[in-house]
């Protein structure tokens, strides 16, 4: 079979979910009205005009966080295929040893975080 | 399907990223034109890897991978940092070394 | 001898080095302590210095006392020492003249300021004779050293303590005042190394190029001139003509910057002038006899053709310097500046002698080295006495000092005729023979070299007329006489140039069978009377 | 190495056997694929319906009734209300962004569908003719595909919240942003201990692995922990910070309005729909026949019925959505992350551990690993509960003994921040100092300077005077 | 790409492959990586020590767990060398990733005792004046906090010290070790990252001027990661000419020895990806040494970072990059050498200039030194262009010697103190010598050391590294070495000058009495500079036996 073929399936689900959105949208321009009004314009702030930049209330705790992720999230990507081979004979105790010591660098650094009160909101 | 093409879209991205570092003042938009670089490679690798057709060059993508994420992680708690004391993040007002 | 197993000439050159760290050691407020701690240990050097110059046989081997370890094999760097005679002659004269360097330099190094505030841990006076030790005992080992790389690495690392000799330590009273004065110190010290950094590094250039040839026709590469030399004579070791050429000038450099010869000269004024007398003696006597000495051990025989093929060019330098230096040396107005030029004007007799490949010539310019060393020696101390009481270096601030103090305008002029080599001091000699043997190959060279002599006379006498006799000038009355360690100091050295004057044989013995030896390696001889070289 | 990869290179899709997957016609494959994003479609117009009636029902409402029988088409109605809505784009908008977000928020969401097994990798059913699977495609990498198409519809939502350039919105998309990546590890480590024993990650071939048991059986814990990412993934109640009407007046979707918004939802419920059927195929047995079926009907796993049992899990892993929604308050913040990264994660981290070393002594053929692996789970889930539980006591408690930022002050200050603020719980009014009633002015004489308390009111008096 | 070859790749990429088929589990030597493996346990035992000793007792754990680490892994080394592996037994472990022969046990001994020395100096409390009534060492209080800010002065209050560097250098230091042993160029990669991300983050971590260290960190950490992505599309290059990213596996492509592949056939007909993968590679490694024309990073970020870190990077980095530089030309690339030898030299020689040049205009004693040591980086060179056994040993020996030096030198510019914490600036050192000539007098040692004066150590490993090169036949790199080391010399003379010969200001800075650990450091520094200067016998002749490397 064709390495490509199954993607090029994948992607026609994506085209039909743009004929999809782009039918959707065509509809939508022919059905509805257009009464822009300054005040429409305006972004939403409970009445008020709003103040200031959208960043005011964000804050670090966000990047800590995405930086934690990232840390965690690429595990996946030596998880995945170990544990999918894993099973494979062949693969003894030695293997499961090493994972537990790649396991177990994550879990410092995850205990690390915990105990600097990064995982604490606010 | 040529994977030359690839290789080529590859350089391309890699050129993209290299200028982007050279000529962009922004220190976090520099960062992106790196990590754009190393995708650039992963690119690469994959392509190579298919063309060899052993699986070498995926795994080092995967590698590439993780280590982008941590030069992420390290990187941009540096930059944030240092925006927090200066509130810029220009290459160009690091300048406390220029003699 | 070598029969002794006692390593005399290892002793000889580690007894002043640890006098060094003796005097170092000692603590800062008891200067006096530190002094005699250095002036014993330079006794002892020189003692050990005569000893073997006793028991040194002329007719021996040709490198006596010597001592063979390997100290680096990688680098092929053996720790070879060995003397033959003009070695003998160099490290006893050495020796000689380190203690009346610190006899004349007693006070030099006396702090000024008070030993509280912040330099409470500045010691000078340690300071200095510590350095003047080290230098000793780096001079001692290059004369020495029969291993090309020792040679060189104590060539270099003298300069470390010398440097600091020139530019930690200067005279009293300054013209242009204090700050200046060290302005000036520190520029003629930094000239000083860069001038010698520079000959030395092009050196290291050409050792590690000889070693590279050495390893590629010997198979390891070797510094142990013995070695090399063996080596050559059997024939298994031949440098090609070009490379033989290019290490040649890379020794030749260092060499002739370390004993200035002209254009390479122009450390040695603002150095000598700067420094204290004593120190610059140190210079211009000991020092820079390693580089003229060097030339003679390590050129000619390393490399006997290019020797032959370069004689010509440095011939004619070497006059140029003779005739140059003497020139300057009428128009200076600074007493030390003179003596400088004049030391160069001599150097450049020196190097005629060793390169004009005759023996007279050749055991001519050793016996300069000896004498040019006391009679400098002799002549500069003096002359620091001159400038301390005085508190100015210029000729014109003195006059009549002979009224007022007759002694020191004695010996001043004893040491200057010794400079001008006057018949019965000991310089005439050596500059008799090296004018002989520079004549009986190149006649030409030897008549202008000649021309050396009236000049040198010319400098000497007006600096004497102008400084001693005449009316009394202003600053100059009030000055007392030399005191009894100055005369302990130049006394002997007058004696010496006397008694060498009148019979330099005992010298003369020691270094001939040596000049012998480096003519063969170079194999020239002697030429033969003009009529049967018509033949 | 090279040996080592190459080595790696037959084990790259180990047992799975997807040769008969991408021989259909060209038609048929079309046909399916637009049967897979109609089937997504039609059941998110089902379950908006659905989860409007059954919170109705909870809440003793009647819920929509008008349109259609039951009010079925109300979903329907609504979408063709938002066609005729003014599609506004606020003046600090992003444009381009603006108008992409929900876009890109919705396809992937479709996407998923791609590789979603309703039926038996096998020439079962017939269409027109043509024997083919109940499966547009398969991917050898199948759940990662999914895993990726999830995490691009995250951008929608992020970019939504960003490209409005208002602050509601862009909160929620932090929110949302950060609450996704929280719950995606431990959502990624529980699909690890699956593929630990289904040695695939093909979607078909993780059903077919459950043939003779779920892996909600084998694997209850990594089951638990799915479903609280699930939810956590789809912005769902009790995890529906991002678009929290309460704090955040719409979330990131504050400022999209008609189709746009349209989109929005649409996207959202056919995450819950996709994650629904990841859920099935992981853990539920994907297409397989509930086991009272399966032990008497043969057939219950051929021809068409494979789609039915399908839709029914999905359908009742929906009404666990809904049914969280009616149920339970929205957590705080803070607890949601908590939870996410003190307990999710950790607990499957070890959970995956022990299934590992209990899959690595099986193949060394210890028999009691499975006993093992039984215990080990029901000890883990337990410690999951009660760490749920606690969960919410504990921060009360240290918030009390070490009065973190919401303990109140001790001192009462009536004019905090300018205001005049009652007393908060735990913290005493001042006493007004007044003087006493005239009533009583001997009194003071009476007992004198002798009794403290009325010194004190003197003095008191004094400074007041 | 023929069809039967596509077919075939195809089929091992992704379709089914018979389950029957035994796996080859991958098998690791790991008592031959033990000091590798030894540093990171210790490192991540360093955080959890972070994270769960109360914080008035993690200093002390985190020294002494430090120490302990790195003192066991250099025995383990010393036990590996004892057994052999060095020479006899050296061979490639770790299914072909690591390299455990000669040059990776004598670098990776070096590094490891650099690192035990920098430990001292990181652990330095006595310099820095006491902080509310504690020792302070020169690490910021809280390296989140903004400098200047509420958070900052409460950190400082509060008597918090960021230990976490112990633990970054661990990291660092076990990135270190592999770099130089990488085996193939995924290791090289990875261990440049993990030795380099831990050195940005230390670089940011100055407790004065923290402004300017994390300036030097972002410079850093921006170039550091450009130079990286360089070194890793030339990784790729390389794997797509050669098919493999192990060492031996590339040079038997590159002579022609590998069996040929269709793939192999089509990949080898051109030689730019070979040359430009080359170039790419080498980049990012003379990027790491510091060599002129990659060395912009190097005066801001030895000028910015805590100079305790500093002493390391300078140390210790160069001898690992110079390490994986030498596995790299010869090893993989001796097919290639008339290819990259040029280069080579003109970087060398262009290097050596350059650095001597510029450094002669510093008046930073910091900057002076990161110049100096660019100037180095170009001594090496030559040493590493003679391509052969002379040669590598010479850059062992030079590199021995002078981490050491370098590692002292800096911890002498940390006793050197005024108000603002280290006086760095030239003019302040003036009259050093005479307030307190004892410091004076051992910087001087170190400058005669970097000058390489006979008797020194730079004066051994320079004659090593030119005489290699002489005998490899570049003897005019020599003469450019020689004239350019002559004028280095000038600028470390001028320092001297300038402790010695000039009046010392009234203001002047004042040099503060360090703990013994410091005292350790420059002790030791001393030490090998005198030993190594005087007796180098024992230890050219360790770096001769180390000389070899395997493939």
């Amino acid at each position: 079979m064709d390495y490509f073929h199954g993607y090029a399936v994948v992607g026609l689900v994506a085209v039909v979910g743009v004929l999809f959105v782009t039918v959707a949208f065509a509809a939508g321009r022919l059905l509805r009205p257009e009464v822009p009004t300054p005040e429409k314009l305006l972004t939403y702030e409970c009445g008020v005009d709003p103040v200031g930049e959208g960043w005011a209330h964000t804050q670090i705790r966000y990047y800590v966080y995405s930086y934690l992720y990232v840390i965690f999230a690429v595990d996946a990507i030596f998880l995945f295929p170990w544990a999918t081979v894993f099973a494979a004979p062949g693969f003894g105790g030695a293997t499961l040893v090493e994972m537990f010591v790649f396991l177990g660098f994550l879990a410092v650094g995850l205990l690390y975080a915990w105990k600097k009160g990064v995982l604490e909101w606010t | 399907m040529n994977p030359a093409n690839y290789l080529y879209l590859a350089a391309l991205l890699f050129t993209i990223g290299a200028a982007g570092v050279l000529i962009r003042r922004n220190a976090i938009v520099v960062f992106m034109c790196v990590e754009l670089m190393l995708n650039a490679c992963n690119l690469a690798f994959v392509t190579f890897s298919r063309m060899h057709g052993n699986l070498d060059g995926q795994v080092i993508a995967f590698f590439t991978m993780v280590v982008a994420a941590a030069e992420v992680v390290v990187g941009l708690a540096i930059i944030v940092s240092i925006f927090r004391s200066r509130h810029s993040a220009s290459v160009d007002d690091a300048n406390l070394m220029k003699l | 001898m070598a029969d002794s197993s006692f390593p005399i000439l290892t002793v000889t050159a580690v007894l002043p080095a640890v006098g060094a760290v003796a005097t170092a050691a000692v603590p800062a407020a008891r200067k006096a302590a530190a002094k005699y701690t250095a002036l014993l240990f330079s006794l002892g050097t020189l003692v050990l210095a005569l000893v073997t110059l006793v028991r040194f046989d002329p007719n021996g081997a040709r490198y006596q006392f010597t001592e063979n370890h390997v100290w680096v094999k990688n680098f092929g760097l053996h720790y070879d020492l060995g003397v033959d005679g003009i070695g003998a002659v160099m490290v006893a004269l050495t020796a000689l003249l380190i203690p009346f360097v610190m006899l004349a330099g007693w006070h030099d190094a006396d702090p000024l300021e008070d030993r509280t505030g912040p330099n409470r841990r500045w010691r000078p006076t340690q300071g200095f004779f510590a350095l003047i030790l080290m230098v000793e005992a780096m001079v001692v080992l290059s004369f020495e050293a029969t291993d090309v790389f020792l040679f060189y690495i104590f060539f270099e690392a003298m300069l470390i303590p010398m440097y600091f000799l020139i530019g930690g330590f200067g005279d009293r009273a300054h013209a242009a005042g204090e700050d200046e004065a060290a302005r000036q110190r520190s520029y003629a010290a930094v000239k000083f190394l860069l001038y010698n950094l520079a000959g030395g590094l092009i050196m290291l250039a050409a050792v590690i190029g000889l070693y590279a040839a050495t390893a590629k026709q010997l198979g390891t590469g070797t510094f142990a001139l013995q070695d090399i030399l063996n080596a050559r004579a059997s024939g298994k070791f031949d440098l090609a003509t070009s490379t033989e050429r290019w290490l040649f000038l890379g020794f030749f450099f260092a060499f002739a910057v370390k004993a200035p010869l002209w254009p390479l000269h122009t450390w040695l004024p603002n150095a000598m002038g700067e420094s204290t007398a004593p120190v610059a003696v140190l210079i211009t006597a000991v020092v820079d006899k390693v580089g003229t000495f060097a030339m003679l051990r390590f050129c000619l025989q390393l490399f006997p053709d290019a020797s032959k093929w370069a004689t010509p060019v440095i011939l004619v330098l070497a006059v140029i310097s003779i005739i140059y230096g003497a020139l300057l040396a009428v128009g200076q107005r600074d007493i030390k500046r003179l003596i400088a030029y004049a030391s160069v004007s001599h150097f450049g007799f020196i190097i005629l002698g060793i390169f004009a490949m005759t023996s007279q010539g050749q055991s001519g310019a050793t016996l300069y080295m000896v004498n040019h060393g006391i009679s400098t020696a002799a002549l500069m101390l003096v002359a620091g006495f001159l400038i301390s009481r005085r508190g100015s270096r210029l000729i014109a601030d003195f006059g009549g000092v002979q009224k007022v103090a007759p002694l020191l305008a004695g010996t001043f002029l004893v040491g200057g005729l010794a400079t001008l080599s006057l018949p019965g001091l000991a310089p005439f000699v050596s500059e008799f023979l090296v004018l002989v043997g520079t004549f009986s190959r190149y006649p030409a060279l030897g008549i202008v070299a000649t021309l050396g002599i009236v000049l040198a006379a010319l400098y000497v006498l007006v600096l004497y007329q102008r400084t001693m006799t005449g009316p009394v000038k202003a600053g100059v009355e009030g000055m007392s006489d030399l005191k009894a360690r100055e005369l302990v100091v130049v006394a002997p050295l007058i004696a010496l140039l006397l008694f060498l004057g009148v019979y330099p044989k005992p010298v003369a013995d020691i270094v001939n069978p040596s000049v012998q030896h480096t003519l063969s390696d170079v194999n020239k001889t002697d030429p033969k009377p003009a009529l049967e070289a018509k033949k | 190495m090279t040996a080592l990869f190459t080595g790696g290179g037959q084990l790259a899709a180990t047992t799975e056997n997807l040769t008969f997957f991408g021989h259909d016609v060209w038609w048929l494959v079309v046909i399916k694929a637009v049967f897979c994003f109609a089937f997504a479609v039609v059941s998110v117009l089902f379950s908006i319906v659905w989860e409007r009636k059954v919170v109705a029902w909870m809440q003793l409402r009647i819920g929509p009734n008008r349109h259609g029988p039951w009010g079925m088409l109300q979903s329907l109605a609504d979408g063709v209300k938002l066609m005729f809505k003014e599609d506004v784009v606020v003046k600090r908008a992003d444009k381009f962004v603006f108008i992409i977000a929900p876009i890109v928020a919705t396809i992937p969401a479709a996407m998923a569908f791609a590789v979603i097994p309703f039926g038996p990798a096998d020439n079962e059913i017939s269409i027109f003719g043509h024997r083919t699977a109940m499966q547009l495609t398969d991917l050898p990498i199948g759940m990662l595909y999914i895993l990726a198409t999830a995490s691009v519809g995250i951008y929608g939502i992020v970019l939504a919240g960003w490209s409005s350039g208002s602050t509601y919105p862009l909160l929620g998309g932090l929110r949302a942003s950060a609450q996704m990546i929280s719950y995606e590890i431990a959502m990624g480590l529980s699909f690890a201990a699956v593929f630990l024993y289904s040695g695939s990650m093909s979607t078909s071939t993780i059903v077919a692995a459950q043939h003779d048991r779920w892996y909600v059986i084998l694997l209850p814990v990594s089951f638990l922990v799915y479903i609280a990412t699930m939810v956590g993934e789809t912005n769902r109640a009790p995890f529906d910070m991002p678009e929290s009407e309460g704090d955040l007046v719409g979330g990131f979707n504050t400022e999209y309005s008609s189709i746009k918004f349209a989109l929005f939802m649409l996207a959202e419920y056919m995450n819950m729909v996709t994650v629904s059927a990841v859920a099935t195929i992981m853990f539920l047995g994907g297409w397989r026949a509930p086991w009272p079926v399966s032990t008497f009907w043969e057939g219950a796993n051929h021809g068409w019925w494979p789609l039915l049992w399908f839709v029914v899990k999905n359908q009742l892993l929906m009404f666990g959505f809904i049914w969280l929604r009616a149920a339970m308050p929205r957590v705080r913040y803070d607890q949601l992350m908590k939870l996410g990264w003190k307990v999710l994660i950790p607990v499957s981290m070890v959970w995956l551990m022990l299934v590992a070393a209990v899959r690595a002594m099986r193949n060394e053929n210890y028999d009691f690993g499975r006993i093992v692996l039984y215990i080990g789970g029901g000890v883990l889930a337990l410690l999951l509960l009660s760490l749920l539980v606690d969960l919410f006591r504990d921060r009360e408690e240290k918030s009390a003994e070490k009065g973190g930022p919401l303990a109140p002050p001790e001192r009462f200050d009536p004019m905090a921040g300018g205001y005049p603020v009652p007393p908060l719980p735990g913290q005493q009014a001042e006493r007004v100092p007044r003087r006493p009633s005239r009533a009583q002015p001997q009194l003071v004489g009476a007992n004198g300077p002798s009794d403290p308390d009325a010194a004190e009111t003197e003095k008191t008096e004094d400074g007041d005077a | 790409m023929s069809a039967s070859a596509r077919a075939a790749s195809v089929h091992s990429l992704w379709t089914a492959a018979p389950a029957a088929d035994k796996i080859p589990a991958p098998h690791i030597e790991y008592a031959q990586l033990s000091p590798v493996l030894i540093v990171f346990g210790v490192a991540a035992v360093g955080v959890l020590v972070e994270a769960f000793v109360p914080r008035r007792s993690r200093y002390t754990a985190q020294v002494g767990l430090a120490v302990v680490g790195l003192a066991a892994a250099f025995a383990a080394l010393i036990a590996l060398a004892e057994k052999g592996y060095g020479t006899t037994k050296a061979h490639i472990a770790a299914m072909g990733a690591v390299a455990v022969d000669g040059p990776a046990l004598f670098l990776q001994g070096t590094i490891l005792l650099v690192a035990l020395v920098a430990v001292f100096t990181f652990a330095e409390r006595r310099l820095d004046p006491m902080a509310h009534g504690r020792h302070v060492d020169s690490f910021a209080a809280q390296g989140s906090a903004v400098p200047g800010g509420d958070q900052e002065r409460a950190a400082v209050r509060a008597g918090f010290t960021t230990t976490e560097v112990f633990p970054l250098l661990m990291f660092a230091v076990g990135g270190m070790l592999i770099f130089p042993a990488a085996n193939d160029l995924l290791t090289l990669f990875v261990a440049l990252e993990v030795f380099s991300l831990p050195l940005y983050i230390l670089c940011a971590l100055a407790r004065r001027n923290r402004l300017m260290s994390q300036e030097a960190a972002v410079k850093y950490f921006l170039l550091g990661a450009f130079s990286s992505a360089f070194l890793l599309f030339g990784i790729a290059l390389l794997y797509g000419y050669a098919g493999t990213v192990s060492y031996s596996g590339i040079a038997s492509v590159i002579d022609g020895t590998a069996k040929t592949t269709p793939a192999l056939a089509s990949s080898t007909q051109n030689d730019a990806l070979l040359l430009i993968g080359l170039a790419m590679v080498t980049v990012g490694l003379l990027f790491k040494v510091g060599a002129v024309p990659f060395h912009m990073w190097t005066p801001d970020v030895y000028q910015g970072a805590p100079t305790p870190v500093t002493g390391f990077m300078a140390a210790a980095t160069k001898v690992a990059a110079f390490g994986a530089l030498l596995r790299l030309l010869y090893v993989v690339l001796p097919g290639m050498r008339w290819d990259w030898r040029p280069v080579m030299w003109g970087v060398a020689i262009v290097t050596m200039v350059i650095g001597a040049v510029i450094a002669v205009t510093q008046t930073d004693v910091k900057r002076l030194l990161a110049y100096s040591s660019i100037a180095h980086a170009g001594f090496i060179l030559a040493g590493v262009i003679a391509t052969d056994r002379n040669g590598v040993s010479s850059v062992l020996f030079y590199l021995a010697a002078y981490s050491f030096v370098t590692l002292g030198a800096f911890a002498v510019v940390t006793l050197v103190r005024d108000a603002g914490g280290e006086a760095t600036h030239l003019s302040r050192w003036a009259g050093l010598g005479r307030r307190s000539p004892l410091v004076a007098a051992v910087f001087a040692v170190f400058l005669l050391a970097f000058a390489g004066i006979p008797l020194t150590s730079g004066f051994a490993g320079k004659f090593a590294v030119f005489q290699a090169a002489a005998q490899g036949g570049a003897m005019p790199l020599v003469i450019v070495g020689v004239i350019s080391s002559a004028i280095a010399a000038f600028f470390y003379i001028r320092v001297i000058v300038l402790m010695f010969f000039s009046e010392p200001k009234a203001d002047g800075p004042s040099v503060a009495v360090p703990s013994p650990l410091t005292s350790t450091a420059i002790a030791v520094g001393v030490a090998v500079t005198l030993v190594l200067g005087l007796a180098p016998q024992y230890f050219l002749d360790l770096a001769d036996k180390a000389g070899v490397f395997v493939r």
